[in-house]
């Protein structure tokens, strides 16, 4: 059984390791800062005891007002999982840094937030879009995207 | 390496080269579908239908279209609205009978057929007279009356109104064991 | 059946035209339907009237050949088969060649005409110039060519020079690989195959392929087991068959040499493909099953059946085995085949020497010596092609990855 | 004096015998050996998840058929896992196992189609893919009997599947799953000690269990590489803590043993079945739901091991009828990210049997 671990137990221990990078936690979410994304995660990542080394997947969403970036991060080795969220203001040119470094899984994921919902992601070696060409006008998956220009 | 999995390989293929095979001629055999089997051509009973407009909101493609007038003088007493268009657009259609699964009334039945190639697009679109003219041949999907009817549609005779039956209510919850005998068929007659 | 049985075709054709006056051939009857002077209209009409009637009775054989693959390999893979046109879908060649006949013919933009449109046609040419060696029965050829087993040789390699042509004139990249591929494996492959026929060479003592067939008192693939396994690998590679499609490998370069010729062009590449089964088959037929003898039936029935019983085994290996890969392919061609056909050769002659008997002509075996070097020669073939399977590793380690710049010394 | 050679660039796909669909593989080869490779996606792109914000719960069903179009029954599953999980919502017993079974047959349905076309890009002329398919087309014949289509199915509702089994599936399960077995074996045979295959490769593409969880693959590949990590024995869901069975995994994880693991895998679903079949009882098979479900205010990311990977479905609810965002977690599409890495130095030829044991499905890949 993989285990869910809670917001606030990893907010605990975030709070010594990257001091002022949590925004929030409820159940099993964590928000964090999004420009300190990187840094969280490579915690999670390597933190004896926490270990999350298999990224499941990277997802955006548009709550209008801001984006979500949620990343939902499982250890094979401790057999737990989290879901650690950053929330990216602004509509024009919302990024937080990528976390290719840590993990590769990250590169198509990443590129497909991109590409979908304009996020970028600072610091990704090959960001480009990656289902729709370069040049398509608008990102699809944001709510004010209502029509596909012709 | 001494050759002797490519020896066991010429071995299978050559067993396979006895046995029947496994695909038909198409036109001259043909595969008989199970009953519940998605199919074109939908059955339609208007004697059923209250042109209530489930199917249409059900549908995930929007491809269902029904235009309705109130017909009689007292609608409030079980006169139903008349129906001027139910238009479905099976070019589009992907058969995954929502439609079938939303009818409140059990008026819409998947057909049974497959074979509804049309020389134009326009064509592939089923209008009501098509549905009053079309062979009542339903299929037995999400109509568990008719399956326990034992219809086959290829087999058996075409299915009017008053026998295709009415699911029971009760069919899909929990307590399905304890009414079963209620969901025979002579219930279901309206 | 006289006609085919026990008279040379062009003798009896020449004969009925020019009877017996002119000395260069024999024959048996008095006069000739034409005059006296006239052998010239007669040899050439003969020679005319011989290609005619053997390229289409080759042509019919070959569309009755594509039928039988297409349908043996649904068998073989639990379909049916083409079935659709005429009775039991035989009519099926006709419907394709009508197609490929009726397509428009598209030339790649900027393609040298000459070199695009020359390979179909010395593809065709070459599988069709091998049918004027082979004695199709007892004294039923067209020329008893006195190098016959190096003419076969000879033409077959020239498939190599129109593949590449091809390749290199479609202006596409698969087929520049496939290109690449057709020259690098069809030359390796042509040297176990020339290798290992020297062993039935040493045993009948001719080139000529009638007289190889002659001198087969035991059938010469009990004599060369080795030879017969060597040359029958080599050969499926040379014609493209698997596990040796690497010129076509469909799911790598599409359609290799030929995927930017369409209609009849691809439609002769088509029927080089399937006739240069046929005539490797007849070949090996000639060189190692004792050719057109047998018992009971006419000799050149003989001949048939016995093309189509190794066609069926084609049929077969192309229905089960995958492809190698091309380095794999030049392995196999340069570690195994190579050493094997050459300690073929050096079996064979030892054994000749040893249980050959002196004669006028030269050296030659009895029927108990012919015995015993069959049990010999299996013995040695069974044995040296387990160890050499044991030895050969055709796995090759990654390959390093060169590096993209040119050196400087290049640059320079 | 050296030969001058020059790397060439040849776009593999969109068009093309063995890009399992519209894949577009741009590589630079030297001769014949890869120098470098970028996969280009998006040629079968429809924006499912776009048009997911806009269905009902309901709806979004048929949506997740066109997904993996060899595997529609674990994308049901995956995304109904997702929303009950969502709008907490426990399906019924028999409704769990006829969706394990269903499942499972699926699992076995899309493993065929993965071995054989992997054959079929090794060259064999399509003879092992039709006897593939000829089992295939048996599953397929269940999956009619129960939903009544082939291969969109649209089988599982939130809250359990639509509809009982009909009284002649359970017969002709046992049937298959009697015949199925020797299949097997026969595949086996034809295959598994087959020289050329094996020549071809063991050895190739070689991708270590780092490397691979690092990249996110998942599935059959990251089993290949020797890790077991099988959604299923680590995170049961549904009733899979019921039931035995092995997770087959690999040694090299290279292209052979992903190759075999898939018909180790096949096995082993038949085992799941056979216990299914033995322990699943009478009961509803659809809990009551409305027709409209109207999730709570929530997110929630549902999982299951499906034939190709972790398939996971990320579904955001505002409260209404239609999920706020449907987000799909295509194993196909993140498995590919290690396609460069394992591919770089290998010839042509291994290329196109790389991409064909990753096994990959561009309606999953493109979305």
């Amino acid at each position: 059984m993989i285990r869910e671990v809670p917001g606030e137990e990893l907010a605990r221990r975030l709070q010594v390791a990257c001091p002022g990078a949590v925004e929030a936690w409820q159940d099993i979410s964590l928000w964090v800062k999004p420009q300190r994304i990187l840094e969280v995660c490579r915690f999670l990542n390597q933190m004896p005891g926490l270990e999350f080394n298999l990224l499941n997947s990277i997802s955006g969403v548009d709550y209008i007002e801001h984006f979500e970036v949620v990343y939902h991060v499982t250890s094979t080795i401790n057999l737990h999982s989290a879901v650690i969220k950053a929330r990216v203001y602004g509509r024009e040119e919302p990024s937080l840094p990528s976390v290719v470094s840590l993990w590769q899984g990250a590169d198509f994921q990443e590129r497909e937030v991109w590409d979908l919902m304009g996020v970028r992601f600072e610091g990704h070696p090959n960001m480009k879009r990656i289902l729709l060409w370069e040049g398509y006008p608008g990102f699809p998956l944001r709510k004010d995207y209502l029509e596909a220009p012709r | 390496m001494l050759g002797l999995g490519i020896v066991n390989g010429l071995i299978v293929t050559m067993k396979n080269f006895f046995r029947k095979p496994f695909t038909i001629s198409y036109p001259e055999q043909r595969v008989l579908q199970h009953p519940r089997f998605r199919g074109e051509e939908f059955t339609w009973y208007e004697e059923r239908c209250t042109a209530c407009a489930s199917c249409a909101k059900f549908c995930p493609l929007g491809i269902i279209r029904i235009v309705t007038h109130p017909s009689g003088e007292t609608p409030t007493e079980g006169d139903s609205y008349a129906i001027d268009a139910f238009d479905i657009d099976i070019g589009r259609c992907m058969f995954c009978g929502l439609c079938v699964e939303a009818c409140p009334y059990d008026a819409l039945f998947m057909g049974s057929g497959f074979e509804e190639a049309k020389p134009s697009r326009r064509n592939l679109v089923i209008t009501v007279d098509h549905l009053r003219a079309a062979d009542k041949r339903p299929s037995t999907w999400f109509r568990p009356q008719l399956e326990a009817q034992g219809y086959d549609p290829h087999k058996g005779t075409e299915v009017t109104w008053r026998d295709a039956g009415r699911e029971h209510f009760l069919y899909h919850v929990p307590q399905r064991p304890e009414q079963e005998s209620s969901t025979a068929t002579e219930e279901g007659k309206p | 059946m006289a006609f085919l049985e026990g008279h040379a075709l062009f003798r009896n054709l020449y004969c009925l035209l020019a009877g017996n006056l002119d000395n260069t051939v024999a024959c048996s009857g008095r006069g000739g339907l034409l005059p006296v002077g006239w052998e010239w209209l007669a040899f050439a009409i003969t020679a005319f009237a011989i290609t005619m009637v053997l390229l289409n009775v080759f042509l019919v054989v070959t569309m009755f050949y594509t039928y039988m693959e297409r349908r043996l390999l649904g068998r073989f893979q639990g379909r049916l088969g083409p079935n659709r046109a005429g009775p039991f879908g035989l009519l099926q060649p006709v419907a394709d060649a009508i197609k490929l006949l009726t397509k428009e013919s598209i030339v790649p933009r900027g393609t040298d005409l000459l070199l695009h449109n020359l390979p179909p046609v010395i593809m065709v040419a070459t599988v069709f110039v091998t049918l004027a060696i082979l004695p199709f029965g007892e004294d039923t050829f067209v020329a008893n060519l006195n190098v016959g087993v190096l003419f076969f040789l000879a033409i077959t390699s020239v498939n190599a020079l129109a593949i590449f042509m091809a390749g290199l004139s479609s202006g596409n990249r698969y087929a520049v690989f496939s290109g690449m591929r057709a020259v690098a494996q069809l030359i390796s492959y042509e040297v176990p195959m020339v290798l290992s026929v020297v062993g039935v060479i040493l045993l009948a003592g001719s080139l000529s392929l009638v007289e190889i067939v002659e001198a087969q008192r035991i059938p010469f693939f009990l004599l060369q087991p080795l030879g017969l396994f060597i040359f029958v690998v080599a050969i499926s590679a040379e014609m493209n068959r698997t596990p040796f499609d690497q010129l076509e490998a469909e799911s790598e370069i599409v359609a290799g040499f030929h995927t930017e010729y369409t209609g009849m062009k691809f439609g002769l590449f088509y029927l080089a493909e399937y006739a240069a089964v046929l005539t490797s088959a007849a070949v090996i037929v000639t060189l190692f099953l004792d050719g057109w003898n047998g018992p009971w039936l006419p000799s050149p029935l003989w001949f048939l059946i016995k093309v189509f019983f190794l066609a069926f085994l084609f049929i077969w290996v192309r229905a089960t085995l995958p492809r190698l890969r091309i380095d794999q392919t030049m392995a196999f061609a340069w570690k195994f085949l190579l050493p094997l056909s050459l300690l073929n050769i050096f079996v064979t002659a030892t054994l000749v020497l040893l249980l050959g008997e002196e004669t006028a002509t030269g050296v030659a075996l009895s029927t108990g010596g012919l015995w015993a070097m069959a049990g010999i020669n299996s013995v040695v073939a069974l044995a040296s092609v387990l160890l050499f399977a044991r030895m050969v590793h055709l796995r090759t380690p990654v390959h390093p990855i060169p590096s993209m710049q040119p050196s400087p010394s290049e640059v320079a | 004096m050296p030969i001058r050679s020059e790397p060439v660039t040849v776009n593999v796909g969109p068009q093309h015998p063995s890009t399992h669909g519209v894949l577009r593989l741009r590589v630079t080869f030297d001769g014949e050996v890869i120098l470098d490779m970028e996969p280009v996606f998006g040629y079968l792109h429809r924006g499912s998840e776009k048009l997911g914000e806009e269905r009902t719960y309901t709806q979004v069903i048929t949506l997740t058929d066109r997904l993996d179009y060899v595997a529609s029954m674990t994308n049901n599953q995956a995304y109904v896992l997702a929303a009950e999980k969502l709008a907490g919502i426990q399906a019924p017993e028999r409704g769990m196992y006829l969706r394990v079974i269903a499942a499972e047959l699926q699992r076995v349905a899309s493993h065929l189609v993965a071995t054989g076309f992997l054959l079929n890009d090794l060259g064999a002329f399509a003879t092992p893919l039709m006897y593939c398919f000829r089992e295939r087309e048996r599953i397929l014949d269940l999956f009619e009997m129960l939903c009544g289509a082939r291969i969109t199915l649209s089988y599982m509702r939130v809250g359990g599947v639509f509809q009982d089994a009909p009284e002649d599936f359970w017969p002709a399960l046992r049937k298959f799953m009697a015949d199925m077995p020797h299949y097997l074996d026969e595949y086996e045979q034809l295959l598994t000690d087959n020289e050329i295959l094996v020549t071809r490769t063991k050895g190739v593409s070689i991708l270590n269990a780092d490397h691979a969880l690092n990249a996110s693959v998942t599935g059959p590949v990251l089993r290949a590489s020797g890790l077991p990590w099988d959604l299923r024995k680590i995170d049961p869901y549904e009733i899979y803590n019921r039931v035995q069975f092995d997770v087959p995994v690999g040694k090299a994880g290279d292209n052979y043993d992903r190759f075999k693991i898939r018909i180790d895998e096949m096995r082993q679903s038949l085992r799941i079945i056979e216990q299914c079949i033995d322990q699943i009882g009478p009961g509803p098979v659809r809990a009551i739901v409305p027709s409209l479900i109207r999730p709570p205010i929530g997110d929630a990311y549902g999982r299951i091991e499906g034939p190709k990977g972790e398939l996971g479905f990320y579904l955001v609810s505002d409260g209404s009828i239609a999920p706020y965002r449907f987000k799909i977690r295509s194993p196909s599409l993140i498995n590919l990210t290690v396609l460069r890495d394992i591919l770089i130095g290998w010839k042509l030829a291994d290329m196109i049997v790389t991409l064909g044991s990753i096994d990959i499905n561009m309606g999953e890949v493109d979305r």
